[in-house]
């Protein structure tokens, strides 16, 4: 028959590799038994599933594999995984290497700050420490506003979200700026979780999407069709409310985050649009 | 049976031999001295092959040491070799330092060999140590181990570089006494050695080397009488001199 | 691979970091500089310190080489990310006067620096010990009798006797160590230094042009490696000593 | 004053405990084949043969010139293009697979370094006495170089193979679930980062702490 | 002038001096001799405070070695001691070596002790190689710089341990010599050697030891006449026999 690309290789292969994030709460991460959970690991399952019926292969195997933010790109690249999900941002660049499905969430980049610090907004960091994970487009952010707005802050920027959150607990920052979603989860790892607050303008829109190889439309359109069909459905507000409305593992703690007007308007309306 | 002909030899730039020249016959004991860098070691590891020579020839029984076609490995195995710092193997015991080429290199059963290296054992007075391993024992019963290790391949000659040189005063002899046995059974030998003592006892003749050269090639009692050259007398006036009251 | 090879942009190195601070090879020049900084500061600490624990070890007695060797056990069987964190995190928290003066007082980066600087310092300097050690026994006892037997005091003797021989013997493995220390500070990018390993990681991040990323920081420390070994060789043939074969035989 | 909190440790016992099983799975591999491989290496570049020495001092100052981290990266990415290159999907896990791979190179490297210098440091004398003896350069080599060369070495490589250890926790690079990569995501997801560290350090402490003073006292009993 | 009283070593369990006594008056030259391990050096490394004693007592000039107020530096500086294996620095060129410890010990004017040194190397006669590093020289000139060293603090007495056991036999002569000369300006000296020439020719007294004990102590004459012991006479016998043809 006509299957190309990354569809004929998992039928030829009889498994599909997923890669999956470790500890981004609660898109995709670990629980205390090991098992990958979160948003988008239930919404990339749905995708499995599309699969297996595309393929009509109701035992193809399903390989999870974890990745990190290193090496997510390369392994697309080098077909060790044929899909990503787990709060990748779509971007113009990614996009010269990967292609993005339709996006899954939108998230603002906001702030994270202890409650009685008296930090409501961005113009009240002037001349403070401010902590970034490296890499992030809130380090980018940052340290444009920085430059612009001449505030003087100290940006620190760590390698990953839970040594960010630890430098703004020792008291190092007294901010950590991030995705909004991703804070939210971050926060609910603290240890006196009521402490700590999200604050400030979001001071842009991102996209996630799942990441898939380049140029193969075949593929991509079967992801997309189950994403749009998810989101137009009902089934991917479902799911918000399952993990950011809910007690979620491995806590049980709610991230009471409520849905945002940009993502009513993209279960309205899935597009794979980036916003930058 | 040894016979050394106008060797040569070169490290880099540097001539270590220089047209060396010399017979070794059938049961004669020959002495090589002269002063320290001379040549004397290089001279004597070309005959076994453990170093090659850039001109000249070395034969040994007829065989030809540099030819291409000889088989060193044989060549050696009938060539006993004693070393200043006996080289015994550390990782093994005794007795195997005495079998273990005799199995490996001769294929003799371990029995065989284990029964040669006893008999040579006791001929250095060594039976008892049998089971120890080399670092157990001192220098000069070590030096005999050596000694009995390189006569366990049946050789057909022997050469000893500077024997005693690292021993104890009072292990000299022991070691020494070993050797004139063997000199006295018959056994070709080609001696390194600063030990005028036994040169004056055992060799058939002495020669003189220094600056890569064979400068004396004399019988024993001759070379002691009346060395040839400046170099030689002067040499021997220095290595007998602190000795001189001795005796 | 092949397909891959083709698809590599190299030109990415000469467009804007996103940081503002000028190209992305120049973005990588800091990093470089700063790996250097932390390595060569670190390497100074561990020098230091590693001859007196070194030194220590060689000492007579029970007591004080006992100390030497527990601290070479402890730097050395905790693995180095560990120790970081200990410095960066852990340390500044249970020492709390001096500890939150330390956060409060330096800035941030500073505070990564000083802390990057101790930690690898520190563990190196176990490492450097050993070695100090091992050169130090390598001369026998007979260098030490006969500096005590002309009258020099025991400090004189590692001063004027041991020590400018021993390390003339370690040159080569101190020179390894310290490009290990150099391998090592890419450690410090856990706790937010801009050092050369991060400075990669930040430019697959904005570009996501990975695997260029990879090949330049691969290319970088190897180029750092061979530039150090030649400096080494100088520094060996500088120290060597006229008619003296050193090594093994 | 930090407050710790241990909680998370008892829940993840079992999944540590598997992450150690890994831990020491790639330890061994890496030994073992970092030893013959680097036997191999460091007979190349004894060997006398201009090209084949060259190779292998190309070979062990690569890997040495380059932070394990790369290496693995390298492996993790490059690893499962050849295997599916040679053999089609492999039925392994491919981050365990690249991590051998890339361990067991690296190691070599290294590995290649001691067996040189054990074999260096036994005299030249002891080639002499054996090829004095009719010894082939090869029987020379096994009989008499090689069996001094390692027992000289066996501190030496287990102190290496305790270094090994400690840097196998550098895997959570690519996402393998060794020992220090399980402690860390756990840390990492229920917020108790520096505890899980601690207890991971503690771990590793107590471990190789113990191994170096078995080596130490096989040590002296080899120097006695 | 030296003057041990009693002195006994432990190391661990094993005793290596027991109760040794031996005086050694000032301008005296005693030789000390005896098989391999019978604590010849322990018994000298005693003498200036490089081995620590257990019991007994050693006197230099009056100055008891193992007492606690005893600077032993400042002891140390006033006797010579030269090693087996020379032990020159060797980071250090020829002059230096001679001149460091003159300036760091003593505080001495670098021009004043270059000038002493200078002086030294003129009576060991190695004046040219004072710019050299101790790797550039033979054995025999190494340890003829490591006296002049020694020689440079002005020491009261001297001590030798083996000095010409590591030497090829044609440096051993170089060194006696210089050995000889300084014994008759009246040095004081204690000299652990098996050269038996040097001790009939310089030695005042042969002290002979066997098992950590002082087994004979006699003027020379008398004990190359006729050891009083048999384990004395054995010994000698073992270590002139071999050289007994030699002269
Ligand atoms: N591998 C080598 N490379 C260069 N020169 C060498 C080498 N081996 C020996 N020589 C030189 O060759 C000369 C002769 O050395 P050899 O060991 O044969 O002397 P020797 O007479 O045995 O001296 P000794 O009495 O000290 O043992 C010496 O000058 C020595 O420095
Ligand atoms: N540090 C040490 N620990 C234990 N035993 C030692 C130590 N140093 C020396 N000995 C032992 O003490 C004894 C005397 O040693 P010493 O070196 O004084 O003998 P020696 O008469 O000088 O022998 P040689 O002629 O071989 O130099 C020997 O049995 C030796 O093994
Ligand atoms: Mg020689
Ligand atoms: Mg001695």
């Amino acid at each position: 028959d006509d299957l190309t690309g990354t569809l004929k290789k998992i039928r030829d292969a009889g498994s599909i590799s997923a890669g999956h994030r470790e500890s981004s709460i609660p898109f995709s991460y670990l629980d205390d038994k090991n098992d990958v959970i979160g948003y988008s690991q239930d919404l990339v399952m749905m995708v499995v599933d599309a699969v297996k019926k595309k393929l009509n292969l109701p035992k193809l195997q399903v390989k999870l594999i974890p990745v990190t933010s290193q090496n997510r790109i390369p392994l697309i690249q080098n077909g060790t995984i044929d899909i990503e999900s787990g709060s990748t941002t779509n971007n113009l660049e990614r996009q010269q290497q990967v292609a993005f499905s339709d996006t899954m969430f939108i998230i603002g980049t906001r702030l994270l700050v202890k409650k009685d610090s008296g930090i409501q907004d961005f113009p009240d960091l002037k001349g403070k420490n401010v902590v970034v994970t490296a890499g992030t487009t809130s380090e980018r952010l940052i340290r444009e506003m920085n430059e612009k707005k001449d505030m003087k802050m100290n940006i620190i920027s760590a390698k990953d979200h839970g040594e960010s959150f630890l430098t703004l607990q020792s008291g190092r920052a007294v901010a950590f700026m991030l995705d909004d979603a991703l804070l939210a989860g971050e926060r609910a790892k603290a240890k006196k979780p009521a402490d700590w607050i999200i604050v400030g303008t979001p001071q842009s829109k991102e996209a996630y999407g799942m990441m898939m190889p380049k140029g193969d439309d075949q593929f991509k359109a079967l992801v997309d069709e189950t994403i749009a069909k998810a989101e137009t459905s009902g089934e991917a507000a479902q799911l918000y409310q399952k993990w950011f409305e809910s007690p979620i593992p491995p806590k049980g703690l709610n991230l009471e985050l409520p849905l945002s007007d940009d993502m009513k308007a993209l279960f309205q309306n899935p597009n794979d649009k980036a916003f930058q | 049976m040894i016979s050394i002909r106008k060797v040569s030899k070169w490290y880099g730039e540097f001539q270590v031999l220089k047209q060396c020249s010399a017979e070794v016959a059938g049961g004669e004991v020959v002495v090589v001295c002269g002063p320290s860098g001379s040549g004397k070691s290089t001279l004597i590891k070309c005959v076994n092959g453990l170093e090659a020579f850039q001109e000249g020839e070395i034969l040994i029984n007829d065989l030809s040491v540099g030819a291409r076609k000889t088989n060193l490995s044989e060549l050696r195995s009938r060539v006993g070799m004693v070393f200043q710092h006996f080289e015994l193997f550390p990782h093994l015991k005794v007795i195997q330092n005495l079998t273990i080429a005799q199995c490996k290199v001769l294929g003799r059963k371990n029995e065989e060999a284990t029964e040669k290296a006893l008999k040579l054992l006791e001929m250095v007075g060594l039976t008892t140590h049998a089971q120890k391993f080399p670092a157990q024992l001192s220098g000069g019963q070590q030096q005999r181990v050596a000694i009995a290790r390189a006569l366990a391949m049946d050789p057909v000659a022997m050469l000893f570089d500077e024997p005693t040189s690292a021993l104890d005063p009072e292990m000299i002899k022991e070691v020494l006494d070993v050797m004139v046995v063997l000199a006295q059974k018959g056994m070709t030998m080609m001696v390194v050695t600063h030990e005028m003592g036994f040169a004056r006892e055992v060799a058939n003749r002495v020669i003189f080397m220094d600056h890569g050269e064979v400068v004396e090639d004399r019988p024993k009692t001759d070379f002691f009488k009346s060395p040839g050259t400046d170099r030689a007398q002067q040499f021997l006036s220095k290595i007998l001199s602190h000795g001189a009251e001795q005796g | 691979m092949v397909t891959l090879a083709a698809g590599l942009d190299w030109s990415i190195f000469f467009k804007p970091a996103f940081d503002g601070s000028g190209t992305y090879f120049r973005f990588l020049i800091v990093g470089l500089e700063w790996t250097l900084l932390l390595s060569v500061l670190s390497w100074i600490l561990a020098f230091v310190v590693g001859s007196m624990i070194g030194v220590l070890r060689t000492f007579p007695g029970k007591f004080l080489p006992a100390l030497g060797t527990a601290y070479v056990e402890i730097f050395r069987n905790i693995p180095l990310l560990v120790q970081l964190f200990l410095w960066y995190f852990v340390l500044p928290e249970i020492v709390p006067g001096l500890g939150t003066l330390f956060k409060q007082a330096l800035s941030p980066l500073l505070q990564q620096l000083i802390s990057g600087v101790l930690c690898l310092g520190f563990f190196t300097a176990a490492r450097v010990a050993e070695q100090v050690r091992s050169g130090i026994n390598a001369l026998g006892s007979g260098q030490r009798g006969a500096g005590l037997a002309l009258g020099f005091n025991r400090w004189q003797v590692y001063r004027l006797i041991l020590l400018p021989v021993a390390y003339r013997i370690i040159v080569p493995t101190l020179t390894s160590e310290f490009l290990n220390t150099i391998k090592n500070s890419a450690v410090a990018s856990t706790i937010g230094l801009a050092e050369l390993s991060r400075q990669s990681q930040q430019l697959g991040e904005f570009t996501a042009h990975w695997y260029e990323a990879f090949i330049a920081v691969t290319l970088l420390y190897g180029i750092i490696n061979i530039t150090v070994m030649i400096a080494s060789r100088f520094i060996e043939r500088a120290a060597r000593l006229p008619g003296y074969v050193g090594g093994k035989g | 004053m930090y407050e710790f909190d241990w909680s998370s440790i008892p829940g993840a016992l079992p999944f540590l405990w598997q992450g150690m099983q890994r831990t020491l799975e790639i330890t061994a591999v890496a030994i073992v084949v970092g030893i013959v491989l680097g036997t191999v290496i460091a007979l190349l570049r004894l060997s006398g043969n201009w090209a084949l020495s060259n190779l292998a001092t190309f070979y062990v100052n690569g890997f040495r010139s380059v932070p394990l981290v790369m290496v693995l990266l390298w492996f993790y990415l490059l690893v499962p293009q050849l295997i599916s290159n040679l053999m089609g999907q492999p039925s392994m896990d491919i981050r365990l697979l690249s991590a051998f791979v890339a361990f067991a190179l690296f190691e070599a490297s290294y590995y290649a370094e001691i067996i040189r210098a054990g074999i260096q440091s036994v005299s030249r004398g002891q080639v002499s006495a054996g090829l004095a003896l009719g010894m082939t350069k090869g029987q020379t080599m096994r009989l008499i170089l090689l069996p001094q060369a390692f027992r000289r070495m066996i501190p030496l490589l287990l102190t290496q193979a305790i270094i090994l250890f400690q840097d196998t926790s550098l895997v959570y690079v690519i996402g393998l679930a060794e020992f220090f990569g399980v402690a860390y995501n756990t840390g990492n997801r229920d917020g108790t980062l520096v505890e899980m560290l601690l207890f991971a350090g503690a771990v590793y402490f107590v471990i190789s702490f113990s191994a170096s003073m078995l080596v130490r006292a096989l040590q002296a009993k080899l120097a006695s």
